[in-house]
């Protein structure tokens, strides 16, 4: 029988196990920030960490606050500027990026610029692109880890600050996006997705133990497809829960979170 | 050029590199002494309308006691760029919307409103959602951009971000195709701050000056600016400089002031100095949730405060910055 | 876009953004151990027909090791960065017109044939006045802008310099006039090498790399080359890299090999470490204006020398080195 | 009576006397350097010397043999890059550079590339432009220091490696190149040469003591108009002599040069 574990317990597991070895991530605080943590105590031990305002390669002895504190950088072999990450991102070096955002639209666009009235007077003013839009234009792989409901999942975005894949095949590169980049992996409370290779769209990856599609669709604002065979995601192995909580979020800064 | 698409976004600030040489020409560039008050240095050097820039990362490295004094000294009305922006920028709205200032008047926006996990300033979504302050769109990297050009001294660099996006839409960028290879880029106009601060670790008289740990964007905001204001952790002596150059990342000739303010950074956090003070930044939060809570808060903690060193006192003064710095090195984890 | 002019120059390498994107998505980018010898360091990573570039400033801080290694692999067929370039310059054109080679078959020119207030080498001026390299004009500048671009992943910079000029006629460069002042800029295309080499003081086995003194274009070169070779006078702890990571200016994942050799940048300058030896540059000098000659030296000093170490040792080996360190710190003066 | 001195001596001290107190300069080896560590020793300490490959500000022990050596950022107050050399000066913030060249024609523009053939097969393959044509563009003040013979001073240059006036009034702003830019004035063994306000060519500004017009015509490839009232150039002063013999140079490095 499998350890008892929690919705973000779950969800940093599934966005550690797509973490390959060797590879390069350009992470947040939080979830992020634990997934590659666990990802290099399990099967990834040469993934490589790199922080927006400047940190390489650190050895993260605690949760950074901040993706520019100084825990960002602790026993990093770099320290250096911001320009100086997102342009080895836009060299094409960095392959996989974590964002959220206050609404997602089913070609992985987000919003994290405002909610509501006009752009003059938002209902709701938020903090605006931040890195993320560079990161999701630069980067190969975007991954989203984020809540799943309605308000959230919309087909039309308020404000589309970050690109996912625009309107669908071809928008990306018609922007003059690099080729080659874009959304990955959606991983929510309920499920997992990824998208279609032909529509771009988003599409039900795998089902979290115990929800049905029924319920992910009732939870999302726009039309869900599924991809077949419709899988069920792994849960958390007991060794995988206790390196997450014993050494990666032992202060339950993340999992704590729900 | 042949523009592809343009964003409608207003620019707040002259692009042109020709007319920041005519200013530059006339900069004063000798190594002379440049130590003063953060007082003399802010109503010397920060003036009304100007476009106002601001060092670190929101909550690290941050030249806290400038921003201070900019409300003290009054209304300012400044363009400024929120670039990683997060207890600067609360600081600054808090001259706008509570009957003084405006302090600021316009942003060019990547990242503002938020404290990153700590959450969204009640006070600056009040002020950005007003409408008072004119707004424009960006992203950390393409702000970051726009400094790197002024610092280059072109009136305008390429990038590969924002493209297809509302973000670009809501920006001053315009898209081209490369000449050479016909890939589309959006071209970033320069960024010439009028004046910029900057807290550092340790400065000379001149201006000199070393970080250590990440640099953000402030070597091409340094740069950028047509007057700069340091503020540093400590003054250390020019020939300390001079016995190793390779550790300068800001030349003198950029520098107009240089201000010794040790804990300048609070409460933020300052690498290898001292932790941020997550206490002090909830009060914050929580204080700004209601309006009368919030003036009396600036009464204490700003308004009604002589000096920078006045607010660390009344922060909790030495004995508070002790654990700061026990934080910082985690020496209460046992480290 | 635009082109309001337009150089003759040719391209010898490919300033897309998107080709260099699908070359480096493939590079390793794991903390490995990459340390090897130069032999095998060249033989692997520098192949005939590369567009090559070289770090330092000429006779300053050179990887002297990997240009002799060139020459004693044989044929390469090199497009060559011409940057601030002067022994080591001198060094390749020894590859062309005698019998070997041809070590060169284009380059890009900055400065090159010279050795500043040293004269100008015979032979080079032999071989770039023979016709049988192809050639391109740039500016120390505007290669160095070059590397920036391809530093930046972007497939073009712009900058202020050339315009006018016949330098800028025989380049590859383009005038536009910029969409948001118009103020005219000389368009250069991103250079990025196949392959680059670059001394420093240290670097750890995976490629952390420690500078001290001038950087000149060498940060941009390391991040602009599709493979990088990094020679040092030391290697050090991957800890000591992690104990001070503002000091690191060159991150692992863009080196490729990691070579230790001391004095390396021998018969050049070494900042803080030796001084140039201008006794054997002279000797170099003197021997080209005869070719017999200067085959016979070549065969002493290079072809007929099993390692650098050997090199140096048929240089006058550690005394002349000590001598060389006590110049480098003035010591001959008393100081 | 005055000091015996040399013609190298002579040209030093005149660009020496140009170099205004609190100014920046991007010198080069040799007289450039000479003549800025001359003027910081005399009328201009606050004159801020720049080396092309990084160094700023430093304190030269000895004349430096490359702008790139360890000397160039001597106890500098720092050492940087050359892009950020070049980009102080495309900023606008360094007033002087001193440049040389193998020809000079009567716009001040200047030729390093070669002399002599076609381009693919020149008779002579010079250096080409290193820094020049850079520092020629984007510095407020362009020095010559140079000998003074027909084969240098010619109508036409064989390639024009870097900028001086160009073909004439406008032509810099006409290029491209930053307003208020160009070349100030050419310091021979001959004479000290300035340009006309109106048509940007060169002419005799100060005969050297001892020199006659027609001397400094003879020895000039084109027509050489003369300011009026054409002066007598100041000779050195035993305190010059005294400071650049004593102290920066005394290995006569460069004045031992002629």
């Amino acid at each position: 029988m499998s350890t008892p574990y929690n919705a973000m317990e779950l969800m940093i597991c599934c966005a550690a196990r797509l973490l390959e070895d060797g590879r390069t991530a350009a992470v947040g605080t939080g979830v992020p920030c634990a997934a590659a943590m666990l990802a290099q105590r399990t099967h990834a031990p040469h993934l490589v960490m790199l922080f927006e305002a400047g940190g390489i390669a650190p050895q993260l002895p605690t949760m950074p606050i901040s993706v520019g504190d100084s825990r960002s950088f602790h026993r990093a072999v770099m320290a250096t500027s911001m320009a100086d990450i997102m342009e080895t991102c836009q060299r094409g070096l960095v392959d996989y990026t974590f964002l959220g955002g206050a609404q997602i639209d089913p070609y992985g666009n987000l919003n994290s610029t405002l909610i509501g009235g006009d752009y003059v007077h938002p209902k709701v003013r938020l903090p605006g692109s931040g890195g993320a839009n560079d990161l999701a234009s630069l980067c190969w792989r975007i991954f989203v880890v984020t809540n799943h409901d309605r308000r959230r999942f919309v087909e039309k975005l308020d404000f589309l600050t970050t690109p996912g894949y625009l309107t669908g095949p071809g928008a990306r590169e018609q922007a003059g996006l690099p080729p080659g980049t874009g959304p990955y992996r959606v991983i929510t409370d309920l499920a997992v997705m990824s998208y279609d290779d032909e529509t771009k769209r988003m599409q039900v990856h795998s089902l979290h133990p115990g929800v049905t599609l029924a319920q992910v669709r009732a939870a999302t604002g726009f039309e869900l497809g599924v991809r077949e065979p419709l899988a069920v995601t792994e849960p958390p192995t007991p060794g995988e829960l206790r390196i997450l909580r014993e050494e990666v979020d032992p202060h339950r800064y993340v999992i704590g979170r729900c | 050029m042949n523009i592809l698409s343009q964003g409608e976004g207003a620019l707040f600030s002259d692009p042109s590199a020709d007319r920041a040489r005519q200013f530059f020409v006339e900069k004063p560039r000798a190594l002379t002494d440049k130590v003063m008050t953060v007082t003399e240095a802010v109503h010397r050097f920060i003036h009304d309308d100007d476009y106002f820039a601001s060092g670190g990362f929101g909550c690290a490295r941050i030249p806290t006691a400038v921003l201070h004094e900019i409300l003290r000294q009054g209304p300012k009305r400044l363009s400024f760029a929120g670039h990683t922006a997060t207890h600067d920028f609360q600081i600054l709205c808090a001259g706008n919307g509570l009957g003084r200032g405006p302090t600021l008047a316009a942003v060019d926006i990547a990242y503002i409103v938020g404290l990153e996990a700590r959450g969204l300033s009640a006070h600056a979504r009040r002020v950005m959602e007003s409408g008072e302050v004119a707004c424009t769109e960006w992203t950390n990297y393409t702000l970051a951009v726009r400094f790197k050009a002024a610092a280059m001294g072109v009136p305008f660099l390429p990038a590969r971000s924002m493209l297809g996006t509302d973000t670009f839409r809501h920006s001053a960028a315009r898209v081209v195709a490369c000449p050479f290879t016909g890939e589309k880029v959006a071209l970033l106009p320069a960024l010439y701050p009028d004046v910029a601060a900057i807290h550092v670790h340790e400065a000379d008289r001149y201006g000199n000056c070393r970080i250590r740990g990440t640099t953000v964007a402030d070597l091409d905001l340094a740069r950028a600016a047509r007057r700069l204001i340091i503020t540093c952790e400590r003054l250390i002596p020019g020939d300390d400089i001079r016995q190793d150059p390779s550790r300068t990342v800001i030349p003198f000739f950029c520098v107009d002031a240089v201000c010794e303010v040790p804990f300048g950074s609070y409460p933020g956090n300052m690498p290898y100095e001292y932790f941020s003070d997550e206490d002090h930044l909830r009060q914050w939060l929580a204080a700004e949730k209601d309006v009368t809570t919030f003036g009396a808060f600036l009464e204490t903690h700003i308004y009604g405060v002589g000096d920078f060193a006045d607010y660390l006192q009344r922060c909790g003064g030495l004995s508070r910055l002790q654990e700061l710095r026990r934080h910082e090195f985690l020496l209460h984890r046992g480290m």
